[in-house]
């Protein structure tokens, strides 16, 4: 987290503020270069001279995943990959955003139903701020969820303490950590829709103290 | 940076008679007060001439590949663009990570900027815009220079990550290369001038085109120019010579580890470093802020030259492949480095009157 | 459309029946290639022979589960780049326990071709330099091409068969969620 | 102390250990997700071992749980970048296995379609080598004609990447008299714009310089490793499935077959004749195109009665074609119902990279980056 981040109390001209560290954040959207498969080329398309993506501020496309801001999973991520995707996001600094791009990232795309080695959807393992649906999206699509993603950007809050938990990738994070605890019971909130959040405090709670119990036991 | 402080008095006698303001300075703190305003116009004008870099070279890249570059940021010709990056890259959190050497890898940026830095104190742009005119002001810019290569290898080494190391290798092992030439291309004109300070060497060419050190000895100083500029661009670490940073080999090179603030130093030492060495090479062999015909003088001439040396930088990088690390070498050391001492040679003949 | 090359590698077939005699059990015509079926014991000698006879392209090994037949067909395709003629080699194994002697001492190409065969279908090749997992990871179960492959609902943690799941026979998490 | 033991010493003192360093999974070029283990002296390499296996998207196991026909869409996303090759090695090995006899102007209209893929995968090709050797500018303007070739396919099936176009009896839909116009025009633009390329990269000195003699492929080691396609014909050696054993309607068209020549000054075999052979492939494509627009015939794209594709049981096909990377083949084997027993593919990338560690060796790093964009692999199809 920078250095300004959430250490104030809210007041009219944190929002003025903010609304210039935005402006900044979202003109400046560097993406890595980091293609999986297919959508990749698409990718590559929207940067290259037709669709241009530099149009917007988010055309440096860099190669490290500390300079960058953006990361465009553009492909098809398989049970082998998908450390490397979720170590590549942890090693991207806050704030980073995560674009979903094409079916495959989305849940599988073609691959989901006989897929044994292919990940049903990135956001298993990253949290994703915005979804681009094709099979692969045509660059005016991901030109568009790059639109989408700096209107979602315009709208956070920066330097305010927030009151409660602001939708900035950092929570999402968080929630994810919590996910991963409770992953039994998030199947079936995939399936069923909706786990009420008391349901995953118990869960939570019933994980610890397994792990309270484990460790007890272990010195005897 | 001396007239600036016999003048402050004065200036501030001048406020205080126009406010009513009764600002005393004491006389102690004067060249003390000269120097700060000194050392931030310079920061200011350094960071500022990186940002319109950077913007102008997104853009040019652009058109170079039939394209727009940035348009929207800050509307038209997207002109806040590099402003925004700015903003960004202040506000992204600060790695480090934890297997790095965490003093070091805070430390390594900060040489980088201060070589340029240093060197922008010795740098005129026209007879009186210059912060001070040292005697020796050539090797100093020069000298200064070499900082930045420590905090270079620092950040590679202090990353703790094998990419970085071999980029920092890499950068020692060119810029250490093409410090000689550089150096030696040099010679031929303070020869010629009789002089290391920068403004005798721009006031030797006044009173036209045919004045200027290319022209006026366009053998050994026109190969020496060419060799300064082939060096400089190897030294600056820019394409055809970005191997220490070559983005299809070693992802990012010697700051494949750094983020945000720190990266933005490397970054803006980058470009601050091309418009200083354009800038040499301008005033050394391009007449300075001499014009095209006698009695034209100015800095815009100065600045002019400037953005043209720039201008093909920017051209060379987006045209050309880059080099192997063997090649560079080679080059630096069998071709430029025998040609320049031929050309040093041979301008030591032709100025022996 | 049957190809121009299909029957080129009869000739060839002749020799090999004559030099192997039974231990080549059929030869067959199939719409591309001549196929040499033989018995699993004489498998490298086979095609050392074919290479030896200018067979320098080994063009690929691939393996075919018949789960009802209980056995399991290894093929190789090979091209022989100057005089142009093709042929394919076929044998079966049990698909129990599926070995056939490695063709990589006499084509460097049979040392991929191998490991993914052995990845994805689960044949053992003797004498391989190097027999791992090629496009799974090393810790993978099963081989994938097996028709009684059932995929991992879990992998690392990481929740696979999300629609093909069935909440009332799942299996246990493993605790290292 | 002696000699020999102060000797010894400073060996000790000095004692060098060579660095591991992993290439990829995510890095700009190795081309998708290879990962390469390189062990390395300083800048030279000693070793490299490819790692694959990161985008295996088990295409041949959903081959085996689908129709035949619904796997076309699957041999798109092999070689993502030449789908239209993968289409038709697919519908070529199917309709073999069926003994199904397809129509010629769907022919004519396969080979159109795979030529264009082919000159969209080389511009690919050759920008993406440009990016890898430092030059950025050649793939942009690679991309700019790429463009027009993907606006050409766009046309006939609405994609622009993942086509399925060629289906199993034919092609999905017939051109229009707009698409062969603008076929025409480009075919007489594009070999302007191949002397541009040539211009900006292919005789660059510093582009030649950097792949001169650069991972030099023997012709008998290509062999043994099973490479084709262009990285074959750079080592000198003149195989072409459409030359040597034609498919679809290739024994009526006039085409040269270039290999690797020693004009650069180099050996023969090295990167700069790999890229040099793509570089000429495609004029030999424009050519081929040109052919195809006169002699095209009029008359149905699509068999009349396809029916079911149902093949005899245990019957098996292995039909090779040249897409853009090389040979590629598809096994085909049926189990006499409705989806087949068994896809095998055979990727051409997937023994061009194979061969990797036999022309890495005491190469720098520089070349290694140099001679994995010179074999041109594309993941999709190593792993599938």
């Amino acid at each position: 987290m920078g250095l300004l981040e959430y250490k104030f109390e809210e007041n009219i001209i944190l929002t003025r503020v903010d609304w210039i560290l935005n402006w900044a954040r979202k003109s400046s959207l560097w993406p890595m270069t980091f293609g999986l498969a297919c959508c990749a080329i698409e990718m590559m398309a929207t940067g290259a001279s037709r669709f241009d993506l530099d149009r917007f501020g988010a055309g440096a496309f860099r190669a490290s995943p500390r300079q960058s801001d953006l990361m465009i999973v553009a492909g098809t991520v398989t049970l082998k990959m998908a450390p490397c995707v979720r170590r590549l996001y942890d090693q991207m600094p806050e704030p980073r955003y995560v674009i979903a791009m094409g079916a495959c990232t989305i849940g599988g795309g073609p691959y989901a139903l006989h897929g044994y080695h292919v990940l049903k959807g990135v956001d298993l393992i990253v949290p994703v701020d915005v979804y681009v649906p094709g099979c692969p999206p045509r660059p005016e699509a991901l030109i568009d969820g790059i639109r989408k993603l700096q209107e979602k950007v315009q709208k956070q809050g920066v330097l305010a303490r927030p009151a409660k938990p602001a939708a900035n990738s950092a929570q999402h994070d968080l929630e994810y950590m919590r996910m991963d605890v409770v992953r039994g019971k998030w199947e079936e909130k995939l399936r069923m829709g909706g786990l009420s959040p008391q349901d995953e405090e118990a869960l939570v709670e019933e994980k610890k103290e397994k792990e309270k119990a484990a460790a007890a036991a272990k010195p005897a | 940076m001396n007239e600036l402080a016999l003048n402050l008095p004065v200036w501030i006698d001048q406020v205080n008679a126009h406010t009513g303001l009764r600002i005393s300075v004491p006389a102690h703190l004067i060249p003390i007060l000269a120097m700060f305003l000194c050392a931030s116009i310079v920061a200011a004008a350094m960071g500022l001439s990186a940002a319109v870099l950077v913007w102008a070279e997104r853009k040019l890249a652009g058109h170079f590949q039939c394209r727009l570059g940035p348009v929207y940021v800050g509307g038209k010709f997207g002109w806040l663009q590099s402003i925004a990056d700015g903003i960004k890259l202040f506000l992204k959190e600060d790695l480090i990570p934890s297997d790095a050497d965490r003093p070091l890898f805070r430390i390594a940026p900060y040489p980088v900027v201060l070589g340029v830095l240093l060197a922008f104190i010795a740098f005129p742009i026209s007879e009186k815009l210059m912060v001070a005119d040292l005697n020796v002001g050539i090797f100093f810019i020069l000298a200064v220079l070499t900082v930045e290569v420590f905090g270079v290898i620092l950040a590679g080494w202090a990353s703790n990550n094998k990419w970085a190391l071999i980029g920092a290798m890499r950068a020692v092992a060119q810029m250490v290369s093409y410090e000689i030439p550089m150096g030696l291309a040099i010679l031929p004109v303070i020869m010629e001038a009789q002089s290391l300070s920068l403004k005798s060497i721009v006031n030797a060419q006044s009173g036209g085109i045919l004045q200027w050190y290319v022209f006026q000895s366009p053998v050994f100083i026109g190969i020496s120019f060419l060799i300064f500029f082939i060096a400089a661009l190897a030294s600056l670490k820019r394409a055809p010579f970005d191997l220490p940073e070559a983005e299809s080999e070693l992802t990012a090179g010697f700051h494949t580890e750094y983020s945000g603030m720190r990266f933005s130093f490397f970054f803006m030492a980058e470009y601050a470093g091309m418009i200083l060495v354009s800038g040499l090479a301008a005033l050394l062999y391009l007449g300075g802020w001499h014009g095209i015909f006698q009695g034209q003088a100015g800095p815009e001439w100065f600045l002019l030259k400037t953005s043209f040396l720039v201008f093909v930088m920017i051209w060379i990088r987006w045209t050309l492949p880059r080099l192997r690390i063997d090649q560079v070498v080679y080059l630096g050391w069998k071709v430029l480095t025998p040609f320049v001492l031929v050309c040093v040679v041979g301008q030591s003949f032709l100025a022996y009157k | 459309m049957p190809s121009t090359l299909a029957a080129t590698g009869q000739s060839i077939a002749g020799r090999a029946k004559s030099q192997f005699g039974e231990k080549i059990l059929a030869v067959e015509q199939s719409p591309s290639d001549v196929v040499l079926k033989v018995d699993p014991t004489v498998w490298r000698a086979v095609h050392q022979f074919l290479k030896d006879d200018g067979f320098d392209l080994l063009h690929s090994v691939s393996a075919v589960d018949w789960i009802k037949d209980g056995r399991c067909w290894v093929v190789t395709h090979l091209f022989d780049t100057k005089h142009l003629m093709r042929i394919s080699v076929k044998t079966e194994v049990p698909r129990d326990a599926a070995r056939v002697d490695s063709l990589a001492p006499l084509w460097s190409a049979a040392n991929w071709h191998e490991r993914e065969c052995f990845d994805l279908s689960g044949v053992t090749f003797d004498g391989h330099p190097d027999l791992r997992r090629i496009l799974c990871p090393d810790d993978w179960v099963g081989h994938a091409l097996r028709k009684d492959y059932k995929a991992p609902d879990h992998y690392h943690g990481i929740v696979n068969n999300v629609n093909l799941i069935d909440l009332d026979n799942r299996q246990p998490l493993p605790d290292t969620v | 102390m002696n000699i020999a033991s102060s000797a010894a010493r400073i060996e000790q003192d000095v004692k060098t250990d060579e660095l591991v360093i992993n290439m990829g999974p995510q890095h700009p070029s190795t081309h998708g997700v290879l990962r390469v283990i390189l062990k390395v002296d300083g800048e030279i390499c000693l070793d490299a071992q490819p790692d694959i296996g990161y985008l295996h998207r088990c295409a041949e196991k959903i081959a085996e749980n689908l129709i035949y026909g619904m796997f076309v869409p699957y041999t798109d996303r092999m070689d993502y970048v030449s789908g239209m090759g993968c289409n038709l090695g697919y519908c070529m090995a199917v309709e073999t296995v069926a003994g199904i006899q397809i129509p010629p102007r769907a022919e004519y209209l396969r080979v159109i379609v795979t030529e264009l893929n082919r000159i969209a995968s080389h511009l690919l090709a050759f920008g993406t080598y440009g990016l890898d050797t430092g030059a950025i500018t050649p793939f942009l303007y690679g991309f700019r004609e790429r463009e027009l070739v993907l606006d050409l396919l766009e046309m006939l099936c609405g994609a622009r990447l993942t086509y399925s176009y060629i289906r199993i009896g034919g092609v999905d839909g017939d051109v229009t008299p707009d698409f062969m116009s603008k076929l025409k025009e480009f075919i007489d633009l594009f070999p302007k714009k191949i002397r541009e390329y040539n211009k900006l990269l292919t005789f660059n000195h510093i582009f030649m310089k950097r792949t001169t003699g650069v991972g030099v492929l023997p012709p008998d080691v290509a062999i043994a490793y099973g490479v084709t396609g262009p990285s074959l014909r750079g080592s000198g050696v003149k195989r072409d499935v459409r030359r040597d054993d034609p498919y679809s309607i290739y024994d009526k068209l006039e085409f040269d077959v270039p290999v690797g020549t020693t004009q650069h000054g180099g050996p023969i075999g090295d990167c700069w004749n790999r890229y040099h052979v793509r570089m000429r492939e495609l004029e030999e494509c424009v050519k081929i195109l040109q052919q195809c627009v006169q002699m095209m015939p009029p008359g149905p794209i699509m068999v009349e009665k396809l029916g079911r594709v149902k093949p005899a049981a245990k019957a098996e096909a292995y039909t090779r074609m040249e897409n853009a990377r090389g040979e590629l083949a598809f096994y085909v084997v049926s189990d006499g119902t409705m989806t087949p027993a068994r896809v095998k593919v055979r990727a051409p990338s997937f023994s061009n990279i194979s061969v990797l560690p036999e022309i890495v060796r005491g190469q720098m790093i520089a070349d290694v980056v140099a001679i994995i964009g010179s074999l041109d692999i594309v993941l999709g199809e190593i792993d599938r």
